[in-house]
């Protein structure tokens, strides 16, 4: 699965994307994988997960063919 | 259409925002502009950098302007970001909002300008003569 | 200085009024521009006409911009406004105000208009198809 | 004493300004002494009395020298 990443993200996983060794996982169980991968994600205020251009809960089924990314705090304006 | 979204790598033009969102029915505009200002908590800021999930971020403005033309009685509402390393003084963002009656124009531009700050996937990069930093990224 | 009082006859400019307030200190500029509307309460305007007694309207309203100026943390506050006859769509009132946060930038450039409209001599006769009235005159 | 009208005032007083029989009197006598000679300033919402390019208190003494105006409902804006 790839995850695409920006601002502080692209720093931390080393890239604008990564490829997840995951599919058809809950959005939590993303994070955590992620976390588990990239320790310093942990260190961020908070972070959200987008699938497909929208904001996802934590529940939500995460698919292969999704486009997932990981949204850091957002500081725009 | 009464909302006019743009991203954009190129300076904002904020005549041509105040333009579109006339409209002989209006009495009143309300514009905010945001500017790059040249410290933060007393420390020197050379530029910002901003950079934007275009896609998602289209989307999410699109959300906020539709939510101000419900919420409140207004007609036309224009949010413009730019992207990219900007300057002392540039303008990152521009919202304007006309309506017949200033209380809805200045209510609506308020609520876009909070709520961007709050949901739009763009990201502010202040960059200092000794560093760097992603705006708001750590507590 | 801090304000820019200015009643005039002439056009107003609002991209000239934005570069005044502009300052490396602000990070975002509220901007009122009042606009003349084709209808009141459904009659259809031709044109308004602005009337103002000059010398007390820009003592109250340099009264108003060093109010707000104390009020709430703000750089720098304008306040134009047209005289004559103006078609729909002109601009008879500009209030723009740069502050280094938006909630001053906002609440002082509300204030500013709402206070305007209050205590400034500035008088706007609606010219209809019909007729014509000084607006507020009568209950 | 000449004083100066604007707005609605201008039409019911017939010019930009009158010149009114009074001298050293307080505000709320000339407002009287005004409404007696052109009725239609009852009508009006409000008005005031400008002294000096200030707005006056009903109580305030207005002399010959005096710049007075007549301040029909402000409407600018």
């Amino acid at each position: 699965m790839k995850v695409l990443a920006f601002g502080i993200a692209k720093e931390i996983v080393g890239g604008t994307s990564i490829d997840v060794n995951a599919g058809h996982i809950t959005v939590e169980e993303l994070k955590t994988q992620l976390e588990g991968q990239f320790p310093r994600l942990k260190q961020l205020t908070t972070f959200m997960i987008a699938v497909n251009g929208e904001y996802a809960t934590t529940g939500q089924i995460v698919k292969q063919a999704d486009e997932v990314a990981i949204i850091p705090p957002v500081s725009g304006g | 259409m009464n909302t006019n979204i743009h991203i954009s790598a190129a300076p904002l033009n904020v005549q041509s925002c105040i333009d579109w969102v006339l409209s002989p029915e209006s009495g009143g505009i309300d514009v905010f502009i945001g500017t790059v200002r040249n410290a933060t908590k007393g420390k020197k800021v050379v530029h910002l950098e901003f950079e934007a999930y275009e896609p998602m971020a289209i989307s999410e403005m699109k959300k906020i302007a539709e939510a101000a033309i419900n919420k409140w009685p207004v007609h036309k509402i224009l949010i413009h970001h730019r992207t990219g390393s900007l300057n002392i003084g540039e303008i990152p963002v521009i919202i304007a909002v006309s309506a017949a009656h200033r209380a809805a124009a200045f209510e609506a531009c308020r609520y876009a300008i909070d709520t961007l700050k709050q949901t739009v996937p763009i990201w502010k990069k202040e960059v200092f003569e000794d560093g760097e930093v992603w705006v708001a990224a750590h507590p």
